[in-house]
Parts: structure tokens; sequence; C-alpha cells
């Protein structure tokens, strides 16, 4: 079924590192040349998005608040990110006496790392993907659970009891959290027979996952979006740096520079949440697509894919703001509770499910 | 607001001129003498209130409060105080369930502080005052955090800003002040170099 | 004249053609910082209402200043806008949360109490008779507590004054005096002047304009 | 008799009981006086097991300005003005319970329309107070949205206490005698605008916190004080009312022009945040109900009875009243020689001082989160506490 698929496919995926190494034999200079830019695209990409979306999230904010949000610095306040980097950049950089030097220093850069390993691997439109594994669903698990290892470790290094809790709190949550989120992205695979990210693309070619799989995809996605929320340690499950509890939480030793990694990192998170949940159910760059309706079909296949990524993401994105402005925080073992109590079962429920329907064939629109 | 306002307006004016004399104290009682209200009248004649009386009545260790009060108050010595106040709290005619209030006053002409002991009864919703008195210079006198527990933290006030020390209390501490602090600020005799104190009635002449 | 000038006074000599691009990076800084001010969530009494008032209600909206981000940890703050009364508890408190914040960083004090003490003045033992006298304020906002607007003017002040390049403690200079990172031909008087130049400049106010403007209200 | 004081350091020196099976360590973490969810300088100490609190000790003074004894040297008139900045979010309350203690020991009787004007305002505050409580009960418990909801609204009735006193906070409206001023013509066309825009606010609102489920599962059955401890404790307000004591001075002892109006006590039956929480939102409908059966009627008269008088000598002994401000039950008590101006002594039984302490009963073997759910529905004032 999945050759079919690919040999109908209208779109040719081609990766940055496919072209690299496709330019390696003819010409060497133009394989570094690729390289170069997968790594400096990735890392001004990385930038501006996260200032993107904290402008993003601030005038969410204050449109949800009855205010206006920043206004101030260029139209709107549009530069105030920048604003707001440049002060970040030059603010003083303090390490606690006590701490625990090199950790405190490693922390946000693991934090940062996890965030740009798993930015490669997400395709936007058929040409633009760094690199596209075949493991693809296995490495950002992988990946996400590095990011963490940031968390903890910048709560021990702090030295401070605030810190540790915050870290306590980060690495109870993402351990029981991430159970919940892999076997969601199970039943994609399951639906989609691939871990390879730009073939689950491919597979929704007649139809995205979230009706071709009907009630086990949407209870898929509820689980996956809450509990990727929580991974993120965004509200309703900010508990790692909650500000009326804990302060700061983990980072509450960290400014300057140090802390907009962490900033940067909790907000590209964020698009990277959103992106595979778009990427998953939603159909990642392809167009909207009713199987057997061709016309319709061609139709949407004039919007480019890279638009179609934007709009899902953004779609997903402001629906984790507008979550966030409006729930407030759960307690520790009521999180824990909703994790090991609902979640779990139901994630595993969803999953005996998909197989049945991946048995049976039970899709819509089940294609060729 | 709509036809009285213009002779009441006019009305009142006569009294209005009069204070201002020295002698005259404040907020002249209305144009039409309203009576006074029932409990106020009763502190006027020196027979004490009717809940001063039966309380005295009920517990042999109390008497009357000497001293002028608004409200119904007795006075006991201070080695009968823990009696007296389990006897208010635990007696159904009174059922002085709440310790509204603590506080301490300085006698200092007399040389003697006066503990007050607020009491309120949510059943007669009745309020009694207990007073006694200690010597400023051995000012010790036992809790009565076990009687209600938001003593524990009144006494803390009481002994953070009088320096009155309460036998037996959990945990006597300051509650206000650092635990360094050197001296009782509301004693009246209580210096400081770093107050900045101003004789308002020399200013005002 | 900030971080740059003080880690590396050396480059502004050797500049061909003068230190231009030096002194426009500086500019480039102090507005950023001018306009990404955060300030730390500390209030102590009533004027920490107003306050709340300004930073949180949607009426006033801080926002709007770029300054909304109220950091918990004095780590992360640039500003620290003290609204209430300080005692003599607090002060060693209020010490430590200025020395734990990160280099550029503001106070603004607001209200009587924090200015001079207020009505806690005379026959207090305990009241602290301004919070200068605990750590360098750059902006007082009078009044008890003023009026969300005229934190906003506070907030308006310490953004132009670190425009100007010119706050209470000079930006980045932590462990040098203020002006060994002087350029050679420039004297601590001539900014003094220009500095009064500019303030006399912004401070006229046409009086009779504003007066045509305002209507009283007559009923009272 | 030998009296043992201890210090706070040797009060944190406790060390761990070694009977937990997992041979987990307690510790003590400092909590304050700068956090964002002890609403100002509180400083609570917490002996912490993991996250479970197993004491909580407050610690204060951070704002204590000493206004007991700057009151010894003031004048009853000057000391209204100290009052209003102890708890400032019932500034007019606590002037009026001055007021309220000067005029009963010089056997005053006002005329109805400065009981009028002074019930209308107390209702006002006690609103705009409750707004603020239940804004910042949002934001301690995660959600930013309803705070700024809960300002919005606040600042309505702020500007009708600014275009009448010409204050915002700090109110010094409610003098011994009278009122300061009468009140601005527009006053009474305000406060019914502001009653229409609000009440139906008010059901929004709860739509938004009071309807969620997560607020639910934070504040039901947490916190919760039985009657009897409430009482021991000493709370008073919606506190203990929240416990179900039905003790509301407006009811039980009414002063003011409460005597004359028809309104219910709000009373819970658990004693728990969530019940605190109900209580707050009905006594703004009912605190509502009040102004509106008080705004259309108020009586013509004058606003002070007579000139400020240059002098308030009380009659010699003790003078006390007390009354129910938006935290709870407010005494003034004050002791005066006959003979000066000054007070010999002036004790605020303040409301706040007394409910803080129950914060330890109720957070005993809770989580982290639970202790900041208990101290947002105290809804403690800081300097009211330490005045």
């Amino acid at each position: 079924m999945l050759e079919n698929l690919l040999t109908h496919s209208a779109f040719e995926i081609l990766t940055l590192s496919d072209r690299a190494a496709q330019a390696l034999a003819e010409n060497p200079w133009e394989a570094a040349g690729y390289t170069l830019l997968a790594l400096g695209g990735t890392g001004a990409f990385l930038s501006l998005l996260g200032m993107a979306l904290i402008y993003v999230e601030r005038k969410v904010a204050a449109h949800f608040q009855c205010r206006l949000g920043p206004m101030r610095v260029g139209w709107h306040g549009m530069l105030q990110s920048i604003a707001d980097a440049l002060k970040l950049l030059q603010k003083e950089d303090i390490i606690p006496e006590k701490a625990d030097k090199l950790l405190f220093f490693l922390a946000p850069v693991f934090s940062i790392i996890a965030t740009v390993l798993a930015l490669i691997i997400i395709p936007m439109s058929p040409s633009l993907q760094v690199v596209d594994l075949n493991i693809g669903v296995i490495f950002i698990s992988a990946v996400g659970g590095f990011g963490v290892l940031g968390i903890l470790l910048a709560g021990w290094s702090s030295n401070n009891k605030w810190s540790l809790l915050g870290a306590m709190r980060a690495g109870a949550q993402f351990i029981s959290y991430e159970i919940s989120v892999t076997l969601s992205l199970l039943v994609i695979t399951l639906l989609a027979g691939s871990l390879q990210l730009s073939e689950i693309v491919q597979s929704q070619q007649d139809g995205w996952w979230i009706w071709r799989g009907h009630i086990v995809g949407v209870v898929a996605f509820f689980v996956f979006i809450i509990s990727s929320t929580a991974e993120l340690n965004r509200p309703p499950f900010d508990l790692p740096e909650a500000e009326s509890e804990l302060t700061g939480g983990f980072h509450t030793e960290y400014s300057g520079l140090r802390f907009s990694f962490f900033f940067l990192a909790e907000f590209i998170n964020m698009f990277i949440a959103s992106a595979l949940g778009a990427t998953l159910f939603f159909g990642g760059w392809m167009p909207f697509h009713i199987g057997g309706f061709e016309t319709f079909n061609s139709i949407m296949d004039l919007i480019p894919p890279g638009l179609w990524f934007a709009g899902k993401t953004a779609f997903i994105v402001f629906l984790m703001m507008w979550v966030r402005w409006t729930f407030p925080r759960l307690r520790v073992d009521q999180l824990m509770r909703l994790e090991w109590k609902f979640l779990l079962p139901v994630g595993f429920i969803n999953l005996f499910a998909a197989a049945t329907i991946v048995l049976t064939k039970l899709y819509f629109f089940p294609g060729q | 607001m709509t036809e009285k306002s213009p002779q009441d307006n006019k009305h009142p004016e006569k009294p209005a001129q009069q204070p201002s004399t020295p002698e005259s104290s404040a907020p002249k009682p209305t144009p039409p003498p309203a009576p006074a209200k029932p409990e106020e009248q009763v502190e006027k004649p020196p027979q004490p209130p009717e809940l001063t009386l039966k309380v005295c009545a009920a517990i042999s260790e109390c008497k009357p409060y000497s001293a002028a009060s608004d409200c119904p108050t007795v006075e006991v010595i201070p080695e009968n105080l823990v009696k007296v106040l389990t006897a208010l709290r635990d007696n159904q005619d009174f059922a002085f369930s709440m310790l509204m209030d603590h506080t301490a006053v300085d006698r200092i002409e007399d040389g003697k502080f006066e503990l007050v002991y607020r009491l309120y009864s949510l059943t007669t919703l009745s309020m009694l005052l207990v007073s006694t008195k200690i010597p400023r210079d051995k000012p010790i006198i036992p809790t009565v955090s076990h009687l209600w527990d938001i003593a524990e933290w009144q006494e803390r006030e009481v002994y953070d800003l009088f320096g009155v020390l309460y036998d037996n209390h959990p945990d006597l501490r300051r509650v206000f002040l650092e635990d360094d602090w050197v001296g009782f600020p509301l004693r009246k005799d209580y210096k400081d170099d770093f107050m900045l104190t101003l004789d308002i009635d020399s200013l005002r002449e | 004249m900030g971080l740059i000038t003080e880690k590396f006074p050396e480059h502004i000599e050797k500049m061909p053609g003068g230190s231009f691009m030096l002194t426009r990076m500086d500019q480039v800084m102090n507005l950023a910082r001018s306009n990404s001010l955060w300030p730390l969530t500390f209030g102590t009494s009533c004027c920490a209402i107003e306050m709340m008032m300004a930073t949180g209600a949607s009426r006033h909206d801080i926002a709007r200043f770029g300054a909304e981000v109220a950091r918990p940890s004095p780590r992360q703050a640039d500003l620290i806008i003290i609204a209430g009364t300080i005692v003599k508890r607090m002060a060693p408190r209020l010490r430590t949360l200025y020395e734990q914040m990160a280099e550029p960083r503001y106070v603004i004090a607001t209200g009587a109490c924090t200015i001079s003490g207020g009505p806690f003045i005379y026959n207090s033992y305990t009241t602290i008779r301004g919070a200068d006298e605990i750590i360098p304020v750059d902006v007082y906002v009078p009044g008890c507590p003023p009026r969300p607007e005229g934190l906003f003017y506070g907030l308006l002040t310490l953004q132009r004054m670190i425009k100007e390049g010119e706050t209470v403690r000079k930006p980045g200079i932590r462990k040098k005096p203020v002006f060994s990172a002087l350029p050679p031909d420039i004297s601590m008087k001539e900014i003094e002047e220009q500095m009064k130049a500019v303030l006399e400049k912004d401070s006229e106010v046409d009086v009779e304009k504003t007066r045509k403007g305002l209507t009283w209200p007559t009923g009272i | 008799m030998a009296v043992k004081i201890s210090t706070l350091e040797e009060r944190i020196s406790v060390p761990a009981e070694g009977d937990n099976p997992l041979n987990t360590q307690e510790y003590f973490i400092n909590m304050g006086p700068q956090h964002p969810a002890t609403h100002g300088v509180l400083r609570l100490m917490l002996k912490l097991d993991g996250e479970t609190v197993r004491e909580v000790i407050p610690v204060l003074g951070y704002i204590h300005r000493g206004i007991e004894k700057i009151g010894e040297h003031q004048t009853y008139r000057q000391f209204v003005h100290l009052t209003d900045r102890c708890d400032y979010l019932s500034a007019m309350m606590n002037n009026w319970a001055v007021s309220l203690m000067v005029e009963k020991a010089m056997q005053t009787q006002l005329n109805d329309r400065i009981e009028y004007i002074r019930t209308i305002m107390a209702e006002l505050e006690r609103i705009q107070s409750h707004m603020l409580w239940w804004g910042v009960l949002g934001m301690d418990l995660g959600a930013f949205t309803p705070f700024l909801y809960g300002f919005r609204d606040r600042e309505m009735i702020t500007d009708i206490f600014e275009e009448t006193i010409g204050c915002r906070l700090t109110m010094n409206y409610i003098q011994p005698g009278g009122l300061m001023d009468d009140i601005h013509p527009n006053f009474v066309k305000r406060v019914k605008d502001v009653i229409a825009y609000a009440k139906p606010k008010i059901d929004e609102y709860e739509e938004l916190l009071s309807g969620n489920v997560i607020i639910q599962e934070r504040l039901r059955n947490v916190g919760t004080i039985t009657a009897e401890q409430a009482t021991s404790l000493g709370v008073t307000g919606p506190v203990l009312r929240a416990s179900g004591v039905a003790l509301d001075l407006r009811r039980v002892a009414p002063y003011g022009a409460y005597g004359q109006v028809d309104f219910e006590v709000a009373v819970g039956s658990v004693g728990d945040c969530w019940d605190r929480y109900w209580v707050r939102v009905e006594e703004i409908r009912q605190s509502f109900r009040i102004i509106e059966q008080l705004i259309d009627n108020i009586p013509a008269g004058k606003t002070m009875l007579s000139k400020p008088a240059k002098k308030i000598i009380l009659p010699e002994g003790s003078h006390y009243a007390q009354l129910e401000t938006a935290r709870g039950i407010l005494g003034i008590y004050a002791v005066s020689d006959g003979k000066s101006e000054n007070p010999v002594r002036i004790h605020m039984r303040s409301p706040n001082y007394h409910n803080v302490w129950s914060v330890d009963a109720m957070t005993r073997n809770a989580r982290i989160g639970d202790l900041v759910a208990n101290i947002s529905s105290l809804d403690i004032v800081v300097p009211d506490i330490d005045r």
C-alpha cells in the first residue's frame, strides 16, 4: 500500500541532506554549501521564530485580556522582541557563587541543543526539511527527552531549593506525559505504517489522519495535545516554573543570555510540538485532500505546501495560547492523576482500537 | 434629597456656629436630640452593666472594673486569670468561644501593665472585657494559649511590643521585630536613637 | 557611554574618524534597554495596588511600553518599582534584591513613604525615611499613592534617561568610577551642561496653551 | 516561673524526625518576603517533605510601621488617615471604625444622610475589594486573565470614589462626626451605571472561573477548617462564615444603615477554599443588593454634624468599636485619660492578623499548590497584619 502511495505522489521529497548527498559526488563545495545553509538556516530560523512567537504570545495574551500589548517599538510593537533580545544579550551574566558552575553553564545549552535537533527533522514543505530520518518519530521522542535534562541540570546546579523543586516537578511531569505522547504517536505510526515523518505526510494524501482514523484519530489528537502541552511546561501544566508557587522554578537563578536560552527553547518547543501535531494529524504540508475527488484535490494543490504547513501549525499554536490564557494551573498530584489514571488508559485503549482499525482496514477514504 | 433639603440645611446652622471654643468637644449631637442608645446609657451611672454583675455572681474571683469602660468589664488578679477565663469559656451561660482581642495598656503612672482580654460569645452575641494588672518591673503572666488557639499569637504580639512574658507559652518569640531588637517599643518609656519624636502640641500653639 | 566604552576604552582612540560606530551601537543598546524594562514583582503596601493597576489593569496597560513581563526572580528583572513603605526589617532584603539583579538595573520609587517615609516619619521606630537610604533611586514618583498615569510618567522619564545614557548609576559600570570611561576630549562638566540643557528644553510647557484646553467641572 | 524566649533560628533548626519508612528528610524553605503569592511582604517558613507541607511558620514584620505608637502621638482625627494605609482595600471601613469609636464615646447621633452615604461607600469598597481578590485568586492559581478582568471592573468603582473624594485608594473620607465632603452630583447616576454594568458581569466571571473544572479541583476540600477550629483561631469575616458561623456584624449588631436594609449573610458549610470563594462572590451580590436599596433614598441633610472642631477629647476610660470590613471584624480600642487629645493607647484589632495564623491549620500535610490557594482564599492584606 505504501509503495502505491509513494509512486502516485505529486510531491517529490528533497531534503537538504539529500541534496548535499547528491552534490557530494559531483561537487564537494556545493555539498558543503548545503550543509552550511542547513546549519545557518536552522540557527536563523530558530532565533527569528522564537522572537516572532514571543511577540505573538504577548499580543494574543493582550487581546484576550482586553488590552493592547506592546505598542511602542516599531509598528504595533513589532520590534519589541528584538529590543528584548538585545537587552538580554547585554545583561550581566550572573553565576551564583555556590552553584555547580559547569552544569550551570551546560544546562541552557542542553536545552537549546535538544530543540535544534528536534527542529531539523520537521518537514515544513517537500523541499524544506533538513534531514529526513527513517526513524523520525522515535528520534523526536528521544531528543525531547534530552531537553528535560537541561531543566533538571538547571534546577540541580543552581543550588536553590525552589529551583530544585521545579526541576524535580519537571522531571516527574516529563516522564509521565512522555508515555501518553508516545502512545498517541504510535497510533499514527500504526495507521501510516511508517516512522518516517515524510512518509507519514505522504500517507495522508487521501485525507488527514484526524478523520481518516475517525474516532481513534481524534482521541489520539486530544491525548497528544494535552500531554504535549504538559511536556512543554505550558499552563495549565506549568508547574516547573509556577510563578506564584516557586517564584521562577528551575530558571530562578538564571539571568541574561542563559535565561533567554530557556525562554527561546520553551517557545521553539511549542512550535515543534504544534508542527508535529500538524504533521501527524493534519497532514503536515499536505493540502486538504479527499480521496477520490481529484478535481477538488488539484484545486487544493494550488496553495503551496509551505502555507498549508504554516497555517496548520499556527492553528495549533493559537490553540495552546488560548488554553494558556484561560485555564488555571493544576496541582502536582492532580497532574499525576490526570496522566496515570486518565490519559494513560485512554491512550492504551486507543492504541488497541487503532490496531483493530489497521487490521480490518476500517479507515475513511481507504484510497487505492 | 428633594423637598427636605432647604429647611434642613438652614436648621442646623445654629449649632454649627457655636463650637470652635477650645472647651467644646467635637461633634455635637443632632438638633433634634434623640435619646442615646440604651447600651450607652447604662455606663453613665456607677452601676455596672448587667452582664458584669452576672459574671461576678457566677464566678467569685471576678469583681467589677473600677475605671470607666464602654463595655461590660471585669477585673481579676493575675493568679486567677486562667481559672476565670476557663470558666468563662466553658460556662454554658456565657460560652465565650472567641477571644476577640488581647492587648496591653502601659499604665506607667501606676507602674503596671493592664492586660485586656476581649471575649466574644457567638451564642449570646455579647462581649466581655477581662482586665488584669501586672507590675511593670516583673511582667509575668500565665498563658491562655491552651484555651484559644489565637491567644498564642496575640500574646506574642504583646510580648513583642510590651515585653510581657507569658509563662508556659509554646513559642514565645518576637513577631514584628527582629529577634535581636533591644527594648519594647510600645512601652511609654521606650527610647530609640532612630526614632524621630515630634512634639505636636508645641507645633499647634 | 555604557558597557562598550567601559570595557574597551582604547577602541575609541584607535578608531579612525572618531568614535562614530561605537557610539551608534551604544545608542541602539540604550534604545533596546529602555524599551524592555522588565519589572520585579515587588510591592510592600498601598502603592503596590496602584502599581498592579498600572501593570495589570487593561485600562492602563503598561505592556504598551514593553514593561509587562513582571519577573518574580530578581535575576531576570531590570527594574525594581519600590511600591510602599520600607521598614527596618525589610531594608536588608531590599538591598539583597537589588544586589541580586543583573547589571543594567534601575529603580523607581513610588509614593510618599518610599521617597521620604511619608506619614510614618515621626514617632515610628521602624520606618526608613526614604528608600534612597538603601539603594540608589533613578526616578521618584510622588503621590500617596501615585496614580497609574504618574507611574507611567515615571517610567517614560526613566526610558528617556536611559536613552540619554544618564541614570543615577551609569549602566554597566560596576568596578570603575563613572568618568574613567569618558573620552579624553569631553569633561564631566560638559556632559552636565548638556544634560541640563536637555532637561530644561523638555520641561518647557506652554502654560497658556495647556490652560485653553482645560475645562474645569463647574458643578463642584 | 521560667519563661523561655525562642528565636526564629531555634524554631527552624528542629531536627527532622526519622520515622518515615522512605527515610526522607524534611527541610525548611523560605517563601517571601518578596514572593508573588504572598500578597506583599508576608514571609512564610515552610517545613517541607518533598512537595508536602508539614508546617507553615508565618514570619511577620516586614511592613511593621508602628502605627499604634504613632497613634499615641496623634489626635483621633489625624489617626483616621493612618488607618487608610493599613487595610488599603477597605480604607473607608477602617476610617469608619475610628469614627464609630469616637462617635460612640461622644454619644453622637448622626443623621440619616451620613449613615446612608457611609453605608453605600462601605459596600462599594467591599465590592471593589472582593473584585480584586477574585482576580488575584485567579492569578495565584495560574490563570492570569481573571486578574485583569477583576481589575477592569474595579476601576469603575475607583472612578466613582475619585469623583467624590478625589482619591482612588486612601480615602480618608469618613471622619469623626460625618463625612469629609458631600457626594458628587453624578454619584447616584454613576453608582447605578456600575450596578447595571457589573451585575451581569459577575455571572459572566463566575462562568469563567467558578465553572472551571480545574478551579473546582483546586479549591474543593482544600484548606478545610471546621467551625470550632475557626472560632478558636479567632478568624472573622468571610473565612469564619465559610466555616458555617454566621457572624456578620452588619446583621448581628447593625451599624450605619444596615439595620434598614434587607440582605442575606452568605454562610458556607464545609469551610474549604471553595466555600470561602463562594461566600465572597455571594457577598458581592448582596452588596449590590444593599446599594440598590439605599441609592435612591439618600435623605437630605448635612454631611458634617458641626464645623470641624478643633479638639476631640474623649471621656476618660476605654472605648471600643468594631465593624465588619471586607476581611473581617476590625476593632478600634482606645484608652483616653480624659485630658489630652491624644489617646493613651490606641490598638487595632486587625482582621488580617487574626486570619493569617489559620494558614498553618489549613495547610498541614497539603501540597505547595494548596498553600497558595489557601493564602489566596484568606485574602490577606499584609500592611494590616503588621500595622
